[in-house]
């Protein structure tokens, strides 16, 4: 099965009914899947006439109820960002799917790339938490399609899957589980306000049509989701709550996998380079190579680095110039070595093995 | 049912003076606590809708409380129907 | 054991078809692992167009092809590009009515084009014939396993005509490795 | 009931400037609702961002405030998710057909089961007074200081063009008509689009001489020309005075329509 | 003078003769007052239909020769990020002004914010460097307009006026220079290919209509601006070209003024929160307050941070939740306290003595 | 000098399929421009993505291939900034009509001299194949495997009614008329638009059974109808074939324009 | 030395006006520094809006006023707002027809609105009768200086009834100042 | 004038083999290097163009050029004209 495909399959497995896109390569099979498959199961599938469209029809698909998802490259993401930020204020759960081509601009639409890491996290105005899963294979494109979804309804916001050109066109061996653990959406209680919160920030779901007779704005809102827009104190209370809802989740919801913990160079990987440093690994145990492999890379698990008590760098392969590499500077005190890798392939074993050198002769 | 126009969403637009055919609403002269000149009313109780809403059981005319921007018009129930008094609401 | 596959031909011949086929079928029905990727590009219409399989019994974890053992070459413009460098111990099938050049490295020559223009009739099922030419050249895959990955993948209507091309294929390619 | 029961009362008055025709168009829009004998918990009014698209706020249903010019997009996610839900959008000159252009055209063409009224005041009133692509030729605003030079969009005729099932235009002035109007549009399968002129006294009266909002309710009353008496000078070309606002019905058909309840 | 008309002014001065707007407060002033200016002095004013046809007319119009301008607020940047992403491709000079305003989404539109700071470093898709200015008065708001058209045309590359709403809504005395130093576009050389660069990074501006019948294009190209999308090699260099070209003049075009370098306890500021910091210090000579006032916040200046050899501690008062305070961290080893005021108003002199008090305490 | 001189000889062979109609549109036009007696060095040709953007690529003067859908507005600060060019737009059904749809409008209502030829292959083709907004009702896409069931747009009726000064449709086998009809437009002050029904052997054809590149152009020439012809059928209340191809000239006036050389 | 002023009212008062002349003067006819800023939002549009200058004579750095030494209250929506909670040595000059609270600090009842309406026969004025006040009670700036400054900034043909009635405002302020 | 055939150009599609009004295209049956079956050209000298473009000084006919969708068809100064002479070119 192939990445994108595998992706739609875990959307459907996760409960996603409704589906609004725009073709843009890579990642229109994940479009093309769904056009297929929605109609079959009672789902809603439409092309919509632009990336600001598609994600607006998703957003309000999902006050409605629906599990919704959209799926776009680049330069339809940065089209997204206005309503990202909408879908962030009003808490809307939904899941963007962007497989990576090359950029800037409209770079190289058919190679791969993870130039768009940062966009994702700071990408539309204001301040904003985002959470980002990355893939590294197609069963991945799968399961965490299906864990994107899950987040997404817990923590009633968008949530990402920022796969690559290589992991979203690949087709490998695939095993659909018999059962996917699924999170539903928590209702609102009748005698709360649609924006009331509990302790985790996270307040119920006032589905449209069931009586709540709730009012949804993107400007800065009360409980009620009546707009207060010149109240210092509820702006800044409100931007707190939507930041850390997500961002104090940040030890609860990490998600990576550590290979040798005992290792002075440490790998910090996301994505399709994961496949390479896992091929290097593997060929050289002596090296004493550790990994960090995130497959959810925003809000960064900081705490994870810690899980490598000896190392003595730490080395991040992207395709990119260095854009979570940036994210480890912040958090530790030896030295981190970006290894980008730009114009749409794989990093080569033999690029890493070289800059292993690099680092250790340093 | 009494015509009453609600003070404090009234914005003194003026428009219901033009629009009642029975001339019922008069420009307002004495501005209110938020500035505002509600118009004064010249003897609603002429209003059809004032005057055959109970019998009819919805509202009749309305014309100025479907054009009032404000939402400010609106009919209170008066229980016993009392002719001959006039309420100058503004 | 990994073993990696390289196709290429130009836009139309049904490369990344046929690349999805064995793919399919070493996953499906050989039990093994098998990554299929691609040259996406609209490069890809005009010019050579280029598919790579790897295959192992365990999985697999570097997914991408550099240096391939197997070549499959169907156009003159693929040899070129894709095919010229090919490492001295690697296995070449190349369509022999349409590739001119000859590498330096061990080859057959399959008429794939040839057979599927003459004698089966249909230019298209060419990329089948150049697959079971591979699978009785090489045993990639099981010749059970190619077969049901092609009923699988080709249209409706069409599955005797593949399965012909598929075997004149395995005729072609037992011949060569004579 | 009455349309004033769907009102949020806890949030008004509201924040239109004094003699705004949003109140009245939100006015007459509600008491077509309630005409329909709609239910308040099944339907949703949907807006983008500008003055007219506050309406939505002051409604007591579930309502959605999107972004500046995404309305229909956003109404579209919901109707097709939920073709049970009854949809109306409220959006403004600038929203609807200048950043939401492309919204406009392509809900019209899927003939989205939605009925949009906008609120079509030449003018951008929100950001104080800018000039939008309905603003007349020479008008002044705070972008066209030297008088508008760009020619002006005719929203009915690109609402036809598009795909539209049904298609009227009327005046703030018009309230009846406007009422019925709108029932019109609740009631056809597809998307309608009624145009309404409106009055904004604070920046497009202010600046072209409409300051006063009883010169605005007379300045709609006396431009105003029945669709059939235009059609009918024009079938004897006789002369149109170029500000006439044709009013009336322009088109009501049943072309094949999405999100209608199967 | 008003800080956003002030902006359109030192366009002018700049030699901008075409703006193409859509309005958004609190930025719609800029536009405004080329409204009114521009058919004055022989210049084009075009208000278009969005934003993201506001910076696809400035950047054609760029192309015949003309220096442009947009001005926005955050919805209408993070709807301009696509084609800001082909600027810096296409490296086309233009200048953007955004006037910050409370996010995320709609949020507050007549506050104040400074939310936007990474999303102009980040928000296109794909790696990218940017120029960015920012203003903490009106006469900044003039001069930093002037010094955004240079550095654009210096770099053949789009540049940012990072304003907030504090500074472009604020009115206050300013002086308008008899003379200002412009830089003007350097032309392509015939003989040179357009995409051609130099040492510096940046090739000569093949005007149209001069003969050079050149190819802009968004996809990768190489030098004679021709699509060729599937070589990594050349997308690898292009865009660390693109990249490096400002990122190597960090040093050179560093903008920023020390304001008593013995101190320990720095602020690093910019925009309007600069102004309570100022007050501040100048209030309280005894407390050994250092300021390091950033005019260019991006490329970000790492080496003026060395500027002060004393510090112990960074405090870093912005309106947004510490965006810049993040990329100061990366850079030093003392503590980086970042000072996030939301909701729109200007931090208090009083806060910002807490804060020092509590950052001395640590 | 022939068209054939206008040509970047350099890029050629062009990335185009076998067959496909972009070819032999891109000649009209630079077969028109060159009977105009256009310089190419005060003539830019615009476009935004696809594979009909691809064009201005192939074409030995300034050309700007822009984002997708945005040709028109990036055209729009070319010409205003400098009317003395001459500026030619290139685009495709889904950049002029799914996510550029807004700048057409705006386009055709500034009426701003320019040109546009959109090469309507009714499919996205290089994306491979999905639905477009002028996909027909019923036909294979990629994203409509069951057979398209939104309703299309008539890009000549949106042109109209949004203002344009010319208006033409034509197909990719009518070479002269085509040829005459951009020719036409480039002498048409403000906005000429000339649809031309282009053939997408490899995507719109191949799911579509229009496979075969010269079925395509018998395809076009036996579905296309005259529109004088289409009129009279009307006015005679008599049947038109549905998947009649209406040709011809619709609409050419002298409606006031924008950046036009004063 | 730094003066803080406020001024508020209802949306169509002129207070941004009043505020936006005031500054003027200071800066342009007076050589002094001063900053202008102001609430906006569409609150400002019914509710109470306000508008606040800093006076100095050296360039001044905090620009925004927090605590007023001066305020000018034009409705009693503006007073609860922005007026109730002035500092106790604080001088306001408020409208007395529209404001109906009286402060704790000392304060002028200026009949603004009432001349603006009566002896001149505009309400428009009223914020120009104000600013007269104002300048007659507090000296902020000078009578020449705001003079110059109002008739830059109002509409030609209406500078007459401007400068009668900041004439007008003279009188009240000295009045009240007695 | 001669009518030749870019090579490298023509992709095949048999477009020019559909309007020649004196069917001077004919499809193609070697594929060439590329794999394209480029046509043949049946006695090209018949061809409007080839014969009086040299006299009318401007392009005749000219549907084929016009129409083929790869810049394949163009023409080549002969000297001397050469009426006899049969070139195919494919
Ligand atoms: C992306 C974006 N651009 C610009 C704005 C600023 N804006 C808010 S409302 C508006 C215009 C509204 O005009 P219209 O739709 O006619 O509504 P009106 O206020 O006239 O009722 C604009 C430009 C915005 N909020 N978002
Ligand atoms: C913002 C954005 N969204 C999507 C794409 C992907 N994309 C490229 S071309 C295209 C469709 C082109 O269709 P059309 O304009 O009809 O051109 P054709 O290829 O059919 O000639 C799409 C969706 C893109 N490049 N940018
Ligand atoms: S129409 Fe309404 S708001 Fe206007 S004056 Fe009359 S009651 Fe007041
Ligand atoms: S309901 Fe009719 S008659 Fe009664 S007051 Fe209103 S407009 Fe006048
Ligand atoms: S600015 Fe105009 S449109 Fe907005 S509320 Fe005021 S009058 Fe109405
Ligand atoms: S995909 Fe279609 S439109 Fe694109 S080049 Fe091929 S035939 Fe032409
Ligand atoms: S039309 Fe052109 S491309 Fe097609 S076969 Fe003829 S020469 Fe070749
Ligand atoms: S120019 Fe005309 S006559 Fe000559 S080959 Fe071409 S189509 Fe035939
Ligand atoms: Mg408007
Ligand atoms: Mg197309």
């Amino acid at each position: 099965m192939q990445g994108n495909t595998a992706s739609a399959e875990g959307a459907i497995a996760a409960g996603c009914r409704f589906f609004g896109g725009y073709p843009i390569t890579p990642s229109t099979e994940v479009a093309e899947a769904m056009a297929r498959r929605m109609p079959k199961i009672g789902g809603v599938f439409v092309q919509m006439e632009d990336e600001i469209a598609s994600i607006a029809a998703v957003i309000g698909a999902s006050w409605t109820g629906k599990k919704a998802m959209t799926s776009t490259s680049g330069p339809g993401f940065s089209l997204m960002l206005e309503n990202i930020g909408f879908a962030l204020m009003t808490e809307t759960p939904l899941v963007i799917v962007n497989v990576q081509r090359g950029g800037p601009s409209t770079g190289q639409p058919t190679m791969s790339a993870q130039g768009d890491m940062l966009q994702c996290r700071f990408g539309s105005h204001g301040d904003m938490a985002v959470i980002a899963l990355a893939p590294d294979s197609v069963q991945e494109m799968y399961d965490l399609t299906v864990k994107a979804f899950n987040l997404a309804e817990r923590f009633r916001c968008p949530a990402f899957l920022m796969a690559d050109e290589i992991i979203g066109h690949m087709r490998e061996r695939i095993e659909l589980p018999d059962h996917v653990d699924v999170v539903d959406r928590r209702p609102l209680e009748s005698g709360h306000l649609p924006y009331e919160a509990g302790e985790d920030g996270v307040p119920g779901f006032p589905v449209f049509g069931t009586g709540h007779r709730v009012h949804v704005t993107g400007l800065t809102h009360d409980e009620r989701g009546y707009p207060v827009t010149t109240d210092p104190v509820l702006h800044e209370a409100l931007v707190r709550r939507l930041v850390g809802k997500v961002e104090n989740a940040r030890r609860e919801i990490a998600d990576y996998r550590v290979t040798n913990p005992d290792a002075e160079v440490v790998f910090v990987c996301y994505g399709s380079p994961a496949r390479a440093v896992q091929q290097v690994v593997a060929d050289h145990p002596d090296l004493g190579l550790g990994i960090l492999r995130l497959r959810l890379v925003w809000p960064f698990p900081e705490h994870a680095l810690a899980e490598f008590p000896n190392a003595r760098v730490f080395l991040v392969p992207e395709q990119n110039l260095g854009q979570v590499a940036r994210e480890v500077e912040r958090h530790v005190l030896v030295p981190v070595v970006s290894v980008p890798k730009l114009g749409g392939e794989l990093h080569t074993p033999a690029e890493l093995l070289r800059a292993i050198e690099e680092a250790r002769s340093r | 049912m009494k015509l009453v126009i609600d003070e404090n969403r009234c914005k003194g637009c003026n428009l219901c003076t033009l629009v009642c055919p029975y001339r019922i609403f008069r420009p307002g002269t004495r501005a209110n606590r938020k500035g505002v000149l509600v118009p004064e009313l010249d003897r609603p109780e002429r209003c059809t809708n004032c005057r055959l809403q109970g019998l009819y059981g919805r509202t009749l005319c309305g014309v100025c409380q479907l054009t009032c921007p404000d939402q400010a018009i609106g009919w209170v129930r008066e229980r016993p129907y009392e002719p001959a008094k006039i309420e100058v609401e503004y | 054991m990994r073993r990696e596959l390289r196709l290429s031909g130009f836009g139309g011949q049904g490369i990344m078809l046929a690349a999805v086929i064995v793919g399919r079928a070493a996953v499906m029905y050989d039990g093994m692992y098998a990554v299929q990727t691609q040259v996406y590009g609209p490069e890809a219409r005009g010019g050579a167009s280029m598919a790579a399989v790897v295959f192992d019994d365990e999985p697999i974890l570097y997914p991408k092809v550099s240096d391939p053992d197997i070549l499959v070459i169907m156009s003159q413009e693929g040899f070129e590009k894709y095919g010229a460098n090919a490492r001295a111990d690697a296995l070449m099938l190349l369509d022999r009515g349409l590739v001119h050049s000859r590498p330096s490295c061990r080859y057959y020559e399959i008429p794939a084009t040839e057979d599927a223009r003459g004698i089966l009739g249909k230019v298209i099922v060419a990329n089948i014939v150049m697959l079971g030419a591979l699978v009785a050249s090489t045993g990639v895959v099981s010749r059970e396993a190619i077969e049901r990955a092609v009923l699988d993948q080709v249209p409706k209507g069409t599955e005797d005509l593949n399965l012909r091309a598929l075997r004149q294929g395995y005729t072609r390619g037992e011949e060569a490795r004579e | 009931m009455s349309f004033a029961d769907w009102l949020r009362a806890d949030r008004l008055p509201h924040i239109w400037c004094s003699g705004c025709s949003n109140g009245t168009i939100l006015n007459c829009t509600l008491a077509a609702v309630e005409a329909e004998g709609w239910d308040p918990d099944r339907t949703v009014f949907v807006s983008g961002i500008g003055c007219s698209s506050r309406a939505p706020g002051y409604i007591s249903t579930d309502s959605l405030h999107t972004t500046h010019g995404r309305a229909l997009a956003f109404a579209t996610g919901v109707k097709l998710a939920d073709p049970s839900l009854n949809v109306v959008v409220f959006t403004g000159d600038g929203d609807l057909a200048a950043i939401g252009g492309n919204h406009f055209i392509h809900a019209c063409r899927r003939n989205i089961d939605l009925t949009v009224v906008c609120m079509n005041n030449l003018i951008y009133g929100m950001t104080g007074g800018q000039g939008s692509p309905t603003t007349p030729i020479g008008a002044l605003s705070t972008t066209t200081p030297y008088g508008a030079s760009e020619p002006a969009f005719d929203l009915v005729a690109l609402a036809v063009a598009a795909g539209a099932n049904h298609v009227a235009r009327w005046t703030a002035y018009h309230v009846r008509e406007l009422e019925r109007a709108v029932q019109t549009g609740l009631e056809t399968p597809g998307l309608s689009f009624i145009e309404v002129r409106a009055g904004c006294p604070t920046n497009y009266g202010r600046k072209n001489r409409l300051r006063e909002v009883t010169d605005l309710a007379e300045y709609f009353r006396t431009k105003s020309m029945l669709k059939a008496k235009f059609d009918r000078l024009v079938a004897e070309g006789r002369p149109v005075p170029s500000d006439a606002i044709v009013v009336g019905e322009f088109v009501r058909r049943s072309n094949p329509a999405m999100g209608v309840v199967p």
